[in-house]
Protein backbone atom coordinates (compact mmCIF):
# COMPACT_ATOMS: atom_id res chain seq x y z
CA UNK A 1 0.00 0.00 0.00
CA UNK A 2 1.38 3.83 -0.60
CA UNK A 3 1.21 6.04 2.64
CA UNK A 4 3.39 9.67 2.97
CA UNK A 5 5.97 9.85 5.58
CA UNK A 6 6.63 13.25 6.94
CA UNK A 7 9.90 13.56 9.32
CA UNK A 8 10.49 16.77 11.90
CA UNK A 9 13.20 18.27 13.60
CA UNK A 10 16.27 16.27 14.99
CA UNK A 11 14.87 13.31 12.49
CA UNK A 12 14.57 15.06 9.64
CA UNK A 13 17.89 16.52 9.92
CA UNK A 14 19.07 12.86 10.56
CA UNK A 15 17.48 10.72 7.81
CA UNK A 16 17.56 14.45 5.33
CA UNK A 17 14.33 14.11 4.50
CA UNK A 18 11.27 16.17 5.57
CA UNK A 19 8.70 13.86 3.16
CA UNK A 20 8.46 11.03 0.88
CA UNK A 21 5.95 8.83 -0.69
CA UNK A 22 5.98 5.40 -0.69
CA UNK A 23 4.86 1.89 -1.33
CA UNK A 24 4.89 -0.53 1.83
CA UNK A 25 6.01 -4.04 1.66
CA UNK A 26 2.48 -6.33 2.65
CA UNK A 27 4.36 -7.47 6.36
CA UNK A 28 4.34 -3.80 7.21
CA UNK A 29 1.21 -2.61 8.26
CA UNK A 30 1.80 -0.79 11.83
CA UNK A 31 3.89 1.25 13.29
CA UNK A 32 6.37 -0.91 14.77
CA UNK A 33 7.07 -2.58 11.51
CA UNK A 34 7.23 0.39 10.02
CA UNK A 35 10.29 1.61 12.17
CA UNK A 36 11.64 -1.87 11.69
CA UNK A 37 11.74 -1.42 7.66
CA UNK A 38 13.38 1.78 7.45
CA UNK A 39 15.96 0.89 10.35
CA UNK A 40 17.29 -1.40 6.82
CA UNK A 41 18.20 1.63 5.29
CA UNK A 42 21.70 2.71 6.53
CA UNK A 43 23.25 3.48 9.71
CA UNK A 44 21.54 6.64 10.37
CA UNK A 45 18.48 4.93 9.90
CA UNK A 46 18.84 2.55 12.26
CA UNK A 47 20.63 4.30 14.48
CA UNK A 48 16.85 6.23 14.62
CA UNK A 49 14.42 3.74 14.22
CA UNK A 50 16.30 0.67 16.29
CA UNK A 51 14.45 1.61 19.50
CA UNK A 52 17.29 2.99 21.58
CA UNK A 53 16.30 6.70 20.66
CA UNK A 54 12.70 7.81 21.41
CA UNK A 55 10.85 8.41 18.03
CA UNK A 56 6.99 9.15 18.20
CA UNK A 57 4.51 8.74 15.62
CA UNK A 58 1.38 9.70 14.24
CA UNK A 59 -0.91 8.87 12.10
CA UNK A 60 -3.06 11.21 10.40
CA UNK A 61 -1.97 14.14 12.91
CA UNK A 62 -2.93 11.83 16.20
CA UNK A 63 -0.50 10.63 18.49
CA UNK A 64 -0.29 6.96 18.24
CA UNK A 65 2.27 4.24 19.83
CA UNK A 66 4.09 1.58 18.04
CA UNK A 67 1.52 -0.77 17.34
CA UNK A 68 -1.25 1.55 15.67
CA UNK A 69 -2.30 0.07 12.31
CA UNK A 70 -1.06 2.00 9.61
CA UNK A 71 -3.83 1.83 6.28
CA UNK A 72 -3.34 2.76 2.72
CA UNK A 73 -3.37 6.81 1.89
CA UNK A 74 -2.43 7.59 5.71
CA UNK A 75 -0.02 10.39 6.45
CA UNK A 76 2.29 8.51 9.20
CA UNK A 77 4.41 10.97 10.79
CA UNK A 78 7.90 10.70 12.69
CA UNK A 79 9.77 13.19 15.70
CA UNK A 80 11.06 13.12 18.66
CA UNK A 81 9.41 14.14 22.03
CA UNK A 82 8.01 17.44 21.79
CA UNK A 83 9.27 20.90 23.18
CA UNK A 84 7.09 23.22 22.59
CA UNK A 85 5.07 25.77 24.88
CA UNK B 1 -11.93 35.35 22.94
CA UNK B 2 -14.04 38.02 23.59
CA UNK B 3 -13.74 39.86 27.09
CA UNK B 4 -15.27 42.94 26.38
CA UNK B 5 -19.21 42.64 26.74
CA UNK B 6 -18.86 39.72 28.92
CA UNK B 7 -20.59 40.68 32.22
CA UNK B 8 -20.38 36.89 33.09
CA UNK B 9 -16.61 37.13 33.34
CA UNK B 10 -15.25 36.78 36.81
CA UNK B 11 -11.83 35.81 36.16
CA UNK B 12 -9.24 35.98 33.27
CA UNK B 13 -6.00 34.28 34.07
CA UNK B 14 -2.87 34.40 31.19
CA UNK B 15 0.33 32.80 30.36
CA UNK B 16 3.16 34.51 28.61
CA UNK B 17 6.01 32.08 27.70
CA UNK B 18 9.17 34.08 26.63
CA UNK B 19 12.53 33.61 25.27
CA UNK B 20 14.97 33.36 28.03
CA UNK B 21 18.86 34.78 27.41
CA UNK B 22 20.70 31.63 29.05
CA UNK B 23 19.40 28.07 28.95
CA UNK B 24 21.38 25.15 30.16
CA UNK B 25 24.31 27.67 31.50
CA UNK B 26 24.61 28.96 27.63
CA UNK B 27 23.95 32.12 26.27
CA UNK B 28 21.11 31.96 23.22
CA UNK B 29 21.33 33.81 20.31
CA UNK B 30 18.02 32.87 18.87
CA UNK B 31 15.61 29.86 19.27
CA UNK B 32 13.72 28.52 16.26
CA UNK B 33 10.58 26.85 16.28
CA UNK B 34 9.68 24.06 14.11
CA UNK B 35 6.33 22.35 14.23
CA UNK B 36 3.86 20.12 12.53
CA UNK B 37 0.94 22.80 11.05
CA UNK B 38 -1.67 20.27 10.37
CA UNK B 39 -1.66 18.00 14.16
CA UNK B 40 -0.97 21.50 15.75
CA UNK B 41 -4.27 22.91 14.89
CA UNK B 42 -5.63 19.46 15.58
CA UNK B 43 -4.06 19.19 18.74
CA UNK B 44 -4.86 22.86 19.60
CA UNK B 45 -8.55 22.21 19.23
CA UNK B 46 -8.62 18.60 21.33
CA UNK B 47 -6.11 20.37 24.72
CA UNK B 48 -8.79 23.38 24.63
CA UNK B 49 -12.35 20.79 23.60
CA UNK B 50 -10.30 18.57 27.06
CA UNK B 51 -10.13 22.00 29.41
CA UNK B 52 -13.89 22.91 28.32
CA UNK B 53 -14.77 19.73 29.53
CA UNK B 54 -13.06 19.32 32.71
CA UNK B 55 -13.37 23.45 33.87
CA UNK B 56 -16.27 25.31 34.09
CA UNK B 57 -14.52 27.89 31.79
CA UNK B 58 -15.74 30.91 28.92
CA UNK B 59 -13.44 30.61 26.74
CA UNK B 60 -9.84 30.34 25.59
CA UNK B 61 -7.75 31.55 23.50
CA UNK B 62 -4.02 29.69 22.43
CA UNK B 63 -1.43 31.75 19.98
CA UNK B 64 2.37 29.98 19.75
CA UNK B 65 4.52 31.56 17.60
CA UNK B 66 6.89 29.68 15.11
CA UNK B 67 10.13 30.70 13.09
CA UNK B 68 13.32 31.88 14.43
CA UNK B 69 12.74 34.08 17.93
CA UNK B 70 15.22 36.10 20.11
CA UNK B 71 15.27 36.24 23.99
CA UNK B 72 12.38 38.08 25.47
CA UNK B 73 10.19 37.49 22.27
CA UNK B 74 7.16 35.87 23.27
CA UNK B 75 6.71 32.64 22.29
CA UNK B 76 3.27 31.57 23.57
CA UNK B 77 -0.10 32.71 24.89
CA UNK B 78 -2.92 31.25 26.55
CA UNK B 79 -5.74 33.19 27.94
CA UNK B 80 -8.70 31.56 29.72
CA UNK B 81 -11.77 33.35 31.35
CA UNK B 82 -14.31 31.74 33.65
CA UNK B 83 -16.60 32.95 36.49
CA UNK B 84 -14.34 31.89 38.94
CA UNK B 85 -10.95 31.96 39.89
CA UNK B 86 -9.91 28.34 40.01
CA UNK B 87 -11.43 27.27 37.05
CA UNK B 88 -9.30 29.80 34.60
CA UNK B 89 -6.03 29.16 37.07
CA UNK B 90 -6.53 25.57 36.69
CA UNK B 91 -7.48 25.22 32.60
CA UNK B 92 -4.53 27.39 32.09
CA UNK B 93 -1.88 25.52 33.60
CA UNK B 94 -3.83 22.32 31.92
CA UNK B 95 -3.44 23.78 28.34
CA UNK B 96 0.28 24.97 29.16
CA UNK B 97 1.02 21.23 30.60
CA UNK B 98 -0.26 19.67 27.34
CA UNK B 99 1.27 22.23 25.07
CA UNK B 100 4.67 21.03 25.97
CA UNK B 101 4.39 17.24 25.98
CA UNK B 102 1.18 16.91 23.30
CA UNK B 103 1.62 19.77 20.55
CA UNK B 104 3.99 18.96 17.94
CA UNK B 105 6.59 22.29 18.36
CA UNK B 106 10.39 21.04 18.78
CA UNK B 107 13.07 24.27 19.84
CA UNK B 108 16.51 24.46 18.42
CA UNK B 109 18.63 27.04 20.02
CA UNK B 110 21.34 28.76 18.76
CA UNK B 111 24.28 29.68 20.83
CA UNK B 112 28.01 30.72 20.34
CA UNK B 113 28.94 27.09 20.71
CA UNK B 114 26.29 26.15 17.63
CA UNK B 115 23.16 24.55 16.91
CA UNK B 116 20.77 22.11 19.29
CA UNK B 117 17.81 20.92 19.65
CA UNK B 118 16.28 21.40 23.04
CA UNK B 119 15.75 17.89 24.56
CA UNK B 120 12.20 17.24 26.04
CA UNK B 121 12.21 17.72 30.12
CA UNK B 122 10.96 15.34 32.32
CA UNK B 123 9.73 17.60 34.51
CA UNK B 124 6.78 18.26 31.64
CA UNK B 125 5.40 14.76 31.58
CA UNK B 126 5.35 15.15 35.11
CA UNK B 127 3.11 17.99 35.27
CA UNK B 128 1.11 16.64 32.59
CA UNK B 129 0.75 13.73 34.53
CA UNK B 130 -0.18 15.12 37.66
CA UNK B 131 -3.58 15.87 35.78
CA UNK B 132 -4.59 11.98 35.45
CA UNK B 133 -4.29 11.72 38.93
CA UNK B 134 -7.69 12.47 41.10
CA UNK B 135 -5.05 14.89 42.56
CA UNK B 136 -7.49 17.39 43.87
CA UNK B 137 -5.98 19.90 41.08
CA UNK B 138 -9.77 19.43 40.13
CA UNK C 1 7.35 44.99 38.05
CA UNK C 2 9.56 45.27 34.99
CA UNK C 3 9.47 43.03 32.30
CA UNK C 4 11.30 44.66 28.89
CA UNK C 5 14.87 44.27 29.16
CA UNK C 6 14.53 40.98 31.65
CA UNK C 7 16.04 37.77 29.35
CA UNK C 8 15.57 35.93 32.95
CA UNK C 9 12.00 35.91 32.55
CA UNK C 10 10.44 32.53 30.85
CA UNK C 11 6.95 32.68 31.84
CA UNK C 12 4.77 35.77 32.79
CA UNK C 13 1.20 34.58 34.36
CA UNK C 14 -1.33 37.21 35.31
CA UNK C 15 -4.65 37.18 36.61
CA UNK C 16 -7.67 39.78 36.57
CA UNK C 17 -10.46 40.38 38.48
CA UNK C 18 -13.60 41.53 37.45
CA UNK C 19 -17.11 42.24 38.40
CA UNK C 20 -19.30 40.01 37.23
CA UNK C 21 -23.16 41.17 35.98
CA UNK C 22 -24.78 38.96 38.14
CA UNK C 23 -23.81 38.14 41.64
CA UNK C 24 -26.21 35.09 43.90
CA UNK C 25 -29.30 35.34 40.94
CA UNK C 26 -29.26 38.80 41.43
CA UNK C 27 -28.33 41.43 38.86
CA UNK C 28 -25.28 43.87 40.32
CA UNK C 29 -25.52 47.52 39.58
CA UNK C 30 -22.45 48.20 41.38
CA UNK C 31 -19.94 47.12 43.57
CA UNK C 32 -18.25 49.27 45.89
CA UNK C 33 -14.60 48.11 47.89
CA UNK C 34 -14.22 49.31 51.05
CA UNK C 35 -10.14 48.72 52.60
CA UNK C 36 -8.64 50.02 55.46
CA UNK C 37 -5.33 51.35 54.01
CA UNK C 38 -2.51 51.36 56.09
CA UNK C 39 -2.99 47.43 56.61
CA UNK C 40 -3.76 46.80 53.32
CA UNK C 41 -0.60 48.15 52.43
CA UNK C 42 1.44 45.93 54.76
CA UNK C 43 -0.80 42.66 53.60
CA UNK C 44 0.21 42.82 50.20
CA UNK C 45 4.00 43.76 51.11
CA UNK C 46 3.73 40.52 53.30
CA UNK C 47 1.52 38.35 51.01
CA UNK C 48 4.19 39.05 48.35
CA UNK C 49 7.01 38.40 50.46
CA UNK C 50 5.27 35.17 51.04
CA UNK C 51 5.33 34.15 47.77
CA UNK C 52 8.87 35.31 46.93
CA UNK C 53 10.23 32.96 49.87
CA UNK C 54 8.26 29.84 48.51
CA UNK C 55 8.44 30.43 45.07
CA UNK C 56 11.39 31.24 42.61
CA UNK C 57 9.86 34.21 41.46
CA UNK C 58 11.52 37.00 39.77
CA UNK C 59 8.98 40.23 40.24
CA UNK C 60 5.18 39.90 41.31
CA UNK C 61 2.65 42.85 40.63
CA UNK C 62 -0.56 43.76 42.47
CA UNK C 63 -2.83 46.33 41.85
CA UNK C 64 -6.54 46.02 43.86
CA UNK C 65 -9.17 49.08 42.89
CA UNK C 66 -11.32 50.62 45.65
CA UNK C 67 -14.07 52.54 45.63
CA UNK C 68 -17.98 52.35 42.96
CA UNK C 69 -17.06 49.26 40.25
CA UNK C 70 -19.61 48.48 37.60
CA UNK C 71 -20.31 45.40 36.05
CA UNK C 72 -17.12 44.39 33.81
CA UNK C 73 -14.75 47.19 35.59
CA UNK C 74 -11.19 45.23 36.55
CA UNK C 75 -11.18 45.05 40.32
CA UNK C 76 -7.62 43.20 40.76
CA UNK C 77 -4.65 42.51 38.90
CA UNK C 78 -1.85 39.80 40.08
CA UNK C 79 1.43 39.68 37.75
CA UNK C 80 3.86 37.02 38.66
CA UNK C 81 7.50 36.65 36.61
CA UNK C 82 9.95 33.97 37.07
CA UNK C 83 11.80 31.67 34.94
CA UNK C 84 10.08 28.62 34.60
CA UNK C 85 6.36 28.31 34.64
CA UNK C 86 5.37 26.71 37.90
CA UNK C 87 6.69 29.25 40.00
CA UNK C 88 4.64 31.64 38.47
CA UNK C 89 1.49 30.25 38.59
CA UNK C 90 1.79 28.54 42.19
CA UNK C 91 2.68 31.94 43.41
CA UNK C 92 -0.10 33.74 40.78
CA UNK C 93 -2.84 31.70 42.66
CA UNK C 94 -1.38 31.94 45.76
CA UNK C 95 -1.72 35.59 45.86
CA UNK C 96 -4.95 35.80 45.08
CA UNK C 97 -5.82 33.37 47.70
CA UNK C 98 -4.55 35.26 50.39
CA UNK C 99 -5.53 38.25 48.60
CA UNK C 100 -9.23 37.02 48.95
CA UNK C 101 -8.74 35.86 52.80
CA UNK C 102 -6.13 37.70 54.57
CA UNK C 103 -5.93 41.59 52.65
CA UNK C 104 -8.74 44.21 54.45
CA UNK C 105 -11.07 44.93 51.59
CA UNK C 106 -14.95 44.30 52.14
CA UNK C 107 -17.37 44.19 48.96
CA UNK C 108 -21.00 46.04 48.84
CA UNK C 109 -23.23 45.44 45.89
CA UNK C 110 -26.19 47.54 45.12
CA UNK C 111 -28.65 45.47 43.59
CA UNK C 112 -32.43 46.41 42.48
CA UNK C 113 -33.26 45.03 45.95
CA UNK C 114 -30.49 47.57 47.53
CA UNK C 115 -27.63 47.03 48.97
CA UNK C 116 -26.17 44.26 50.70
CA UNK C 117 -22.51 43.01 51.91
CA UNK C 118 -20.68 40.55 50.23
CA UNK C 119 -20.40 37.65 52.61
CA UNK C 120 -17.08 35.76 53.08
CA UNK C 121 -16.70 32.69 51.21
CA UNK C 122 -15.72 29.28 52.78
CA UNK C 123 -14.10 28.09 49.61
CA UNK C 124 -11.98 30.99 49.90
CA UNK C 125 -10.46 29.61 53.28
CA UNK C 126 -10.36 26.48 51.96
CA UNK C 127 -8.25 27.74 48.87
CA UNK C 128 -6.18 29.70 50.81
CA UNK C 129 -5.48 26.33 53.55
CA UNK C 130 -4.70 24.48 50.45
CA UNK C 131 -1.13 25.89 51.02
CA UNK C 132 -0.74 25.09 54.59
CA UNK C 133 -0.85 21.35 53.77
CA UNK C 134 2.29 19.40 51.79
CA UNK C 135 0.26 18.74 48.91
CA UNK C 136 2.38 19.16 46.46
CA UNK C 137 1.14 22.33 45.63
CA UNK C 138 4.69 23.43 47.07
CA UNK D 1 -4.62 53.73 78.93
CA UNK D 2 -5.71 55.55 75.55
CA UNK D 3 -6.06 53.64 72.59
CA UNK D 4 -7.49 54.29 68.89
CA UNK D 5 -10.14 52.65 67.66
CA UNK D 6 -11.47 51.65 63.87
CA UNK D 7 -14.58 50.34 62.44
CA UNK D 8 -14.97 48.90 58.97
CA UNK D 9 -17.54 47.83 56.34
CA UNK D 10 -20.90 46.44 58.04
CA UNK D 11 -19.52 46.57 61.53
CA UNK D 12 -18.86 50.29 60.93
CA UNK D 13 -22.27 50.84 60.07
CA UNK D 14 -23.70 48.94 62.85
CA UNK D 15 -22.10 51.23 65.31
CA UNK D 16 -22.58 54.37 63.34
CA UNK D 17 -18.74 54.96 64.24
CA UNK D 18 -15.83 55.24 61.52
CA UNK D 19 -12.84 55.80 64.65
CA UNK D 20 -12.87 56.65 68.20
CA UNK D 21 -10.42 57.57 70.48
CA UNK D 22 -11.23 55.76 73.63
CA UNK D 23 -10.12 55.37 77.39
CA UNK D 24 -9.75 51.85 78.64
CA UNK D 25 -10.62 50.71 82.12
CA UNK D 26 -7.71 48.76 83.69
CA UNK D 27 -9.04 45.22 82.92
CA UNK D 28 -9.38 45.76 79.57
CA UNK D 29 -6.23 44.87 78.09
CA UNK D 30 -6.99 42.35 75.47
CA UNK D 31 -9.07 42.29 71.82
CA UNK D 32 -11.37 39.57 74.10
CA UNK D 33 -11.74 42.12 76.98
CA UNK D 34 -12.20 45.24 74.73
CA UNK D 35 -14.94 43.51 72.74
CA UNK D 36 -17.01 42.44 76.08
CA UNK D 37 -16.55 46.38 77.10
CA UNK D 38 -18.02 47.73 73.90
CA UNK D 39 -20.87 45.19 74.15
CA UNK D 40 -22.34 46.86 77.01
CA UNK D 41 -22.74 50.39 75.32
CA UNK D 42 -25.99 49.29 74.01
CA UNK D 43 -27.95 46.38 72.19
CA UNK D 44 -26.57 47.09 68.50
CA UNK D 45 -22.77 46.98 69.66
CA UNK D 46 -23.55 43.32 72.23
CA UNK D 47 -25.45 42.09 68.98
CA UNK D 48 -22.10 42.46 67.48
CA UNK D 49 -19.50 41.94 69.69
CA UNK D 50 -21.03 39.37 71.90
CA UNK D 51 -19.38 36.08 70.30
CA UNK D 52 -22.28 35.23 67.97
CA UNK D 53 -20.75 36.93 64.82
CA UNK D 54 -17.43 36.67 63.18
CA UNK D 55 -15.75 40.21 63.84
CA UNK D 56 -12.06 40.01 63.09
CA UNK D 57 -9.57 42.51 64.99
CA UNK D 58 -6.67 43.77 63.92
CA UNK D 59 -4.01 45.52 66.15
CA UNK D 60 -1.77 48.15 64.66
CA UNK D 61 -2.66 46.82 60.71
CA UNK D 62 -1.81 43.17 61.60
CA UNK D 63 -4.27 40.51 62.20
CA UNK D 64 -4.75 38.97 65.94
CA UNK D 65 -7.02 36.62 67.56
CA UNK D 66 -8.87 37.27 70.88
CA UNK D 67 -6.14 36.67 72.90
CA UNK D 68 -4.37 39.23 71.82
CA UNK D 69 -2.79 41.97 74.05
CA UNK D 70 -3.67 45.78 73.64
CA UNK D 71 -1.11 48.23 74.77
CA UNK D 72 -0.97 52.20 75.01
CA UNK D 73 -1.20 53.77 71.45
CA UNK D 74 -2.29 51.01 69.94
CA UNK D 75 -4.47 50.99 66.83
CA UNK D 76 -7.15 48.76 67.09
CA UNK D 77 -9.81 47.54 63.88
CA UNK D 78 -13.16 45.53 63.90
CA UNK D 79 -14.15 43.91 60.79
CA UNK D 80 -15.86 41.40 59.32
CA UNK D 81 -14.54 38.20 57.31
CA UNK D 82 -12.40 39.96 54.46
CA UNK D 83 -14.27 39.50 50.84
CA UNK D 84 -11.28 41.15 48.61
CA UNK D 85 -10.13 40.26 45.81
Amino acid sequence: MNIKILYFARIKEAVNYSTEDINLPADVSTVITLKNHLSQRGENWANLFNGKQVVRAAINHTLVDDLAKIQAGDEVAFFPPVTGG
Amino acid sequence: MRVAGQGNIGAIVSFVGQVRDLNEGDAINTLTLEHYPEMTEKALVEIENQAKTRWNIIDSLIIHRVGILKPQDQIVLVAVTSAHRGDAFHACEFIMDYLKTSAPFWKKEVTNQGERWVEAKLSDDAAKARWHKSSGLK
